[in-house]
């Protein structure tokens, strides 16, 4: 055994087309929905502002998403996330619009809210040792319960259009601020969990507790952390929601619970396939909203839509499973 | 004090009679002044039976005057409406209808851009005869909840010879439940002061989960309860299996309001007391009239031109086997619109 | 091809993805004989054993004749099964949070009526095997609880008793196929179960029998299969070949037993412990000098298995470690704590405790070093892929590959793996807890040359292991454990396997007098 | 090697008054509550009127819990199977009252469906390799698509009066026979998981998938089959669903997706702690529903149903790990 140079062998084999294949098959998918949608209706479809429109509405989704990738990577579910971002736009329509107060103290309320109930489903999951999915479906229905008697089953409007300003009526190629955000915070842990440590950690513990905690990860810090910062981002998902609708009402928000889940879990097949990604996630987003929005321009009936997002759902899944040979996802 | 059976009947009575056609307005040439027009309307959900069938008889009325109309059908989803707006601005439509249920304030700034745009914001079903516009709105077609909710309260009243002990089931996350609760409430309390009554206020996402149960405790906490008011019929579904559950099918009843077709055959069935019904061809008619006034520059109808009807058991079959959202009601609005229209 | 063969494997191809485990291999096992199936971890044969079990489909053209029937592929498992071919595969085969009886009975054979179950009967029927093999192990334990002898013992009795059920147990006989029993088992344990096996030829059953051990091989085979790189390279009588001629055959080329020099001479101590306890047994006092290994061993349930995880706070306990002048009170260590003075742990459960399956080579390899890898502009990936493929080239990881995956290595270099993440960081004090279970001899050489480099560069070492021919081979001092407690030192030229062996039980039963 | 007397120590101690307080604690969680309640309202809550209501009215959604319970067994997630009940309540509707169908055969029909979807999950999950959450997320929606193609988006009632009566109008000891289906159904479930081979595969393979494989238990039949179970008796509870309510609409039965999850990660701290099981996912049921009538019952605004959910299901299952020391759960 002898020390012996670097063998040229152990950078990766430079290009595996296999590989690339897996990574880019749903962006793949994603440009020939567009393809087909661009050339039945080329005027209405393939117009920048359907395109831009798209890419801003989306914006809330995706950031819940990548708000729930977190915890995800961390193997916890996290189920109170449409929860969070009603309730983070429910208390920013109240302190501004009934109460006054100014944006910027409201938006760091509606913030500080997300991150306490993180730490809320945090404390219960660590301390007591509870499986995540019943603490934060617990913890999400309990805050339903909150919003409700915040708002008393009210929608309200009029909230400040500065926010509504810097969220979607300021412009970017005529893409609305909020897609932006969301690209940048989708940067933001992209690089946080592939060039960090504390994103390594947090992969580690999700792949295994027990060799983490014996590596000297302090394994309930790493997941008390992606709770709070779940919470956090999920009530920033909040503040665009009602910067986007200007508004914010008790219930429309928690509708947004399974695409994110849908999204995230689509997401982890592309782009870095096999781990809960935030392009991917991204990707997810666009790719479904694309076909749905196809198909409302041509007059399809809404079961058409259904139909075709959980059908795009899982013949997506199942082709970039094709493409790896169907081995087994694993994500833990 | 004047008698107040007597007040509940001449309530009643007034909305027995086959509804005939009442100009909105004076009339005006629909089709010079529609030519070339556009309109997108974005309902609430097209999940939703009732805003299935307004859009089929708007765009029925649309194509008799031969205008655009399209509609952007959507399951409840607020990134589906901003795009719908998105839509109508960059297609160039001239008028963004936003219908049945959908509340204009959440798409605020979505609204304000498209009026920069030039185009005209409508609300169809939406607010009551009594509230106020959102000022993002240009023309509202309203309608008479307010005059549902008396009819209720006077039905609930008479049926029980003056000795109502009503459940409201309301769901005040809908803007114009809120008045249409008050209402019922305060024609209760006028007719009779001294009568029980409660309210139930069930957001429209837990109907499902929480109306059964709810029902049921009240009638346990209350076995005196007499008659259950849901303000939007489709709530019927729910507290039928809620009064079976707990033995009280028959000594209490239900009375709604809507006529939707599946609510009006468990009338027929005797399992609904009274459905009060508004043709929705009739109102989706109504309600394209009102937009175009808007568009031909006349002033804005006060109150959507569809008069309500009661169905119970004495012509139930006039609804049709099995029920729809439009029979029973003759069809005096089609000759009044198109007269109205001066399409013939 | 014998004619009196019970099972026979023909030209066996195997194929994951790209790569051929087993490149067409055939074998035959005779009436009444333990035959052994030898090789480099990676050779194939757990691949083998999984193809016979049905687990694996082998490509068209492989056969399996049993009882001189042609075997229909795909291979059926419970059809297997009953014609009396019992397995005990490499790493147990049991679900570790359900109880022994459930582990026992779910797939066992020979019951009645499948839609109803009697667990309390159940119960009693398989403390009853139990207590045929002498061992009174709780029927109704979870596995998790149970120390791993007693899981092997659960593990093999169940398929002795698969055995007995089967077709061919009526008969008495049968094929028993056991894929590395014997890395968990402490000595006397291996004595126990080769008797058992003996006992078990007797009636004309056959066994086969996969280890890493050559003296159990030489002790219990009749005969060996040697394979190499998914090819068979030969089949040797164990009675007539050389143990050296053996071991050649199995690596391919001449490989030497590690021989280390002990050192002497005493040292100061680099590390002090003072009154470890896990709260149960007595506390008692531990020097280890720098760079000196020091061995703990005992029998199963002596105690010496915990001491590594009581010194870096992964089990609870009390007590002080003195490491460079640093006193840390071990009711309030923590693993991360225990890392930050120096303090460095392989525990033996690789891919449960040790190390990351899903992750890569690459990732496992660098968690404890990333700070070096931290760059103004976050972690550069670029050197730390460079940085694991010099490690796996310096510690002879076979394939060189650090983006793969750690669970798609074989177990033996999992452990090069793992033991590379924790010499590179240069610790004070390296903890190992049965550091080579299931490598074989080659891999084994070449962790014992690594450990011994560290030493030389200052580390201090603590192995805890029942493997004597291990402790002989790397250890300075070995201190034996009994009862919770030390109670016998090993120096120098004492240190012999047999001089452990009979330490370990001499200290038991030297004990158990003086308690009277 | 000698044979001898059987261990005293094979059988476990007769009684452990630690693993019964934790078998018990829910059970006595749900007295305490009807003790508050009755104290509260001696005549309204503590009547058999009430109790018979509670127990008729949840049928439904005990059925649906057991439904989900088998997959989770065996370590699969079945988020359709709201939407199977969905569409079989719809399936009943449609072709008893649009077709005319007599109910027997409709029923049949109903429960085909179920399985049906079953093993479409199942094959997506088992032979493409994908995680059974996106699979089943992606085929619930599909079949929400169904559902709404198939009703037109209506409310279909007038179900024939044969199946509502022998759902909720006959009545043994007051209590509609709904209850009683559904408590002979978490019998036989009990019974097949704990007393039969099967039973216990299918434990097996959710505790260890490579485990049950070396162990020649055929883990895609078993996981096959489990969805196919599953999809059946949520379709069972689609049929009691039609007979409760006596019609069908296209969304309603949704909402029951997730208090049957709640229910069966409640129900799995209860009588078998540690193991998804059917009556412990029967008393988290009406454990839930107690609190909820008595808080309507006295009045509270529905807000208040959404905390006490939220609250009570997170601090039942607290004080559950409580008495356990805090062992963490495991279900895999
Ligand atoms: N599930 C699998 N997928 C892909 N490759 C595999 C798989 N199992 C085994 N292999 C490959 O088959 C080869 C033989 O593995 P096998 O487990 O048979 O080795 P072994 O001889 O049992 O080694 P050891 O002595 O370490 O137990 C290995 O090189 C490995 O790469
Ligand atoms: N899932 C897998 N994917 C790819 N290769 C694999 C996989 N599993 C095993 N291998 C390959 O199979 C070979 C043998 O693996 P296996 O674990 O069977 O070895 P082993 O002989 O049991 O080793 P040890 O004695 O060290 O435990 C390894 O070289 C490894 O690369
Ligand atoms: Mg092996
Ligand atoms: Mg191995």
């Amino acid at each position: 055994m002898t020390t012996i140079d670097m063998p040229a062998k152990a950078s990766r084999p430079a290009f595996n087309i296999k590989r690339e294949g897996e990574r880019f098959a749903l962006v793949a998918a994603w440009l020939l929905l567009i393809v087909i949608f661009g050339t039945l209706m080329p005027d209405s479809f393939l117009s920048w502002r359907n395109f831009s429109t798209m890419f801003g509405s989306q914006a809330v989704l995706v950031v819940l998403t990548l708000a729930i990738i977190i915890p995800l990577t961390s193997g916890d579910f996290d189920l109170s996330g449409a929860s969070i971002l009603t309730m983070s736009s429910m208390l920013i329509a109240v302190l501004n619009v009934k109460h006054g107060w100014s944006i910027g103290p409201v938006i760091i309320v509606a913030l500080v809210s997300g991150a306490v109930i993180g730490a809320i489903n945090a404390f219960f999951v660590l301390y007591f040792r509870i499986h995540s999915l019943i603490v934060t479906l617990g913890v999400g229905t309990f805050v339903n319960g909150m919003i409700l008697w915040v708002s008393q089953s009210q929608t309200i409007s009029g909230v400040s259009m500065t926010l509504v300003e810097w969220v979607i009526i300021n412009r970017l190629f005529g893409i609305p601020l909020a897609f932006f955000y969301a690209l940048i915070l989708a940067a933001v842990i992209w690089y946080v969990l592939e060039y960090t440590i504390p994103g390594r950690k947090l992969l580690f513990v999700g792949r295994g507790r027990e060799v983490s905690r014996l590596n000297g990860i302090n394994v309930d810090k790493v997941r008390a952390v992606s709770f709070i910062v779940s919470g956090l981002i999920a009530a920033l998902a909040g503040v665009f929601y009602s910067g986007m609708t200007g508004s914010a009402d008790p219930l429309s928000g928690l509708n947004l619970l399974l695409p994110a889940f849908a999204a995230a879990f689509l997401g982890a097949t592309t782009i870095s396939p096999g781990r809960f990604n935030s392009f991917g996630a991204i990707i997810s987003v666009y790719f479904l909203v694309t076909g749905i929005t196809g198909l409302t321009m041509l007059g399809a009936q809404a079961y058409v839509q259904n139909l075709f997002y959980g059908g795009a759902l899982v013949i997506a899944v199942s082709l970039s499973q094709l493409v790896r040979n169907r081995q087994p996802q694993d994500f833990s | 004090q004047a008698d107040p059976m007597a007040d509940a009947n001449a309530i009643i009575a007034e909305h027995e009679k086959m509804p005939v056609f009442d100009p909105p307005g004076e009339a005006f040439d629909a089709k010079a002044c529609m030519a070339g027009k556009k309109v997108l309307s974005i309902p609430i959900s097209m999940t939703i039976p009732f805003n299935v069938e307004l859009q089929k008889a708007m765009a029925k009325a649309a194509a008799e005057v031969g205008f655009t109309y399209t509609t952007w059908d959507n399951q409840l989803k607020s990134d589906q409406w901003i795009q719908g707006v998105s839509q109508a601005i960059s297609q160039k439509y001239d008028v963004l209808d936003i219908a049945g249920g959908l509340n204009p304030e959440w798409l605020g700034p979505q609204l304000a851009e498209a009026r920069a745009e030039g185009l005209k914001i409508t609300t169809t079903h939406f607010y009551d005869v009594t509230q106020e516009q959102h000022a993002s709105v240009d023309y509202s077609g309203a309608v008479d909840y307010t005059g549902a909710g008396k009819l209720l309260a006077a039905w609930a009243f008479a049926k029980t010879e003056g000795k109502p002990n009503v459940l409201i089931v309301g769901s005040s996350d809908v803007l114009p439940s809120i008045p249409f609760v008050k209402s019922i409430q305060d024609q209760l309390t006028a007719l009779c002061p001294e009568c029980t009554q409660k309210h139930l206020d069930v957001p429209v996402s837990e109907w499902a989960t929480k109306i059964q149960p709810g029902v049921q405790s009240a009638i346990l906490a209350d076995p005196g309860i007499n008659f259950v008011l849901p303000i939007y019929d489709s709530m019927s579904q729910f507290v039928v299996p809620a009064l079976r559950i707990t033995g009280a099918e028959g000594t209490v009843k239900i009375a709604s309001y809507n006529g939707t077709p599946f609510v009006l055959d468990m009338v027929r069935e005797g399992q609904v007391h009274m459905d009060i019904g508004e043709s929705l061809g009739w109102s989706g008619y109504a309600a394209v009239d009102n937009m175009m006034r808007m568009l031909c520059g006349l002033p804005s109808v006060k109150k959507l031109n569809s008069p309500l009807l009661v169905f119970d058991e004495k012509n139930i079959e006039t609804a049709g086997v099995p029920a729809t959202f439009d029979d029973g009601y003759g069809d005096a609005h089609l000759e009044g619109f198109r007269k109205l229209w001066k399409l013939q | 091809m014998s004619d009196n063969a019970v099972l026979q494997m023909n030209n066996i191809r195997m194929r994951f993805g790209s790569h051929y485990a087993l490149k067409g291999v055939s074998l035959s096992i005779r009436r009444g004989e333990v035959f052994g199936l030898l090789g480099q971890n990676g050779s194939g044969k757990s691949t083998m054993i999984k193809v016979l079990a049905g687990f694996h489909q082998p490509e068209e053209g492989s056969e399996v004749i049993l009882w001189g029937q042609k075997m229909p592929l795909p291979l059926n498992q419970m059809d297997i099964k009953t014609r009396g071919v019992a397995f005990v595969h490499q790493h147990l085969g049991l679900v570790p949070s359900l109880t022994v009886v459930e582990n026992m009975r779910v797939t066992a054979l020979g019951r009645k009526n499948p839609w109803f179950v009697s667990w309390k009967s159940e119960g009693q029927r398989v403390a009853r095997l139990f207590a045929e093999f002498d061992l009174a192990i709780d029927p109704f334990a979870t596995i998790a609880e149970l120390p791993p002898v007693e899981r092997a013992f659960v593990a093999i009795i169940r398929a002795f008793e698969d055995l007995r059920a089967s077709d061919a147990g009526y008969g008495g006989e049968g094929i028993l196929v056991l894929d590395e029993p014997t890395p968990f088992l402490p000595a006397e344990d291996v004595k126990r179960l080769f008797s058992l096996i003996r006992s078990i030829v007797k009636t004309g059953a056959s066994v086969v029998i996969v280890t890493h051990d050559i003296d159990e091989v030489r002790e219990i085979t009749d005969r060996v299969a040697i394979l190499r790189d998914g090819e068979l390279v030969d089949i040797l009588d164990t009675k007539t070949s050389e143990r050296q001629t053996i071991l050649d055959t199995i690596v391919g080329s001449r490989i030497d037993a590690f021989v280390k020099t002990r050192k002497a001479e005493a040292r100061p101590a680099a590390v002090t412990v003072r009154g470890v306890t896990d709260g149960a047994s007595p506390a008692f006092d531990l020097d280890i000098a720098e760079g000196e290994t020091l061995g703990v061993t005992g029998l199963i349930g002596s105690g010496f298995a915990a001491l590594p995880y009581l010194l870096c706070g992964a089990r609870k306990g009390a007590g002080r470690i003195t490491l460079s002048g640093q006193v840390v009170d071990l009711a309030k260590i923590t693993p991360a704590k225990a890392q930050m003075m120096g303090i460095a742990f392989l525990p033996g459960d690789r891919l449960g405790a040790a190390g990351v399956g899903s992750l890569s080579v690459t990732d496992n390899i660098t968690l404890p070093v990333l700070g070096q890898h931290l760059k103004p502009l976050g972690l550069d990936r670029g050197s730390m892929a460079r940085e694991a493929a010099r490690l796996s080239e310096i510690y002879d990881v076979r394939p060189p590959r650090p983006e793969m995956m750690l669970g798609s290595l074989s177990g033996g270099n999992q452990q090069k793996v793992l033991l590379a993440k924790w010499l590179q960081i240069k610790p004070k004090l390296l903890m190992l807890d049965e550091p080579t279970q299931g490598v074989d001899f080659g891999a084994r050489q070449q962790i014992f040359k690594a450990l011994d480099r560290a030493t030389a560069q200052g580390t201090s070492i603590l192995c805890a292991s029942t493997d004597n021919e291990q402790l002989e081979q790397i250890c300075d001092r070995i201190i034996v454990f009994s009862k919770g407690r030390p109670v016998m030192e090993l120096k120098g030229d004492d240190i012999t396997r047999k001089a452990i062996t009979e330490a370990c039980f001499y200290s038991d039963t030297h004990q158990a007098e003086a308690a009277e």
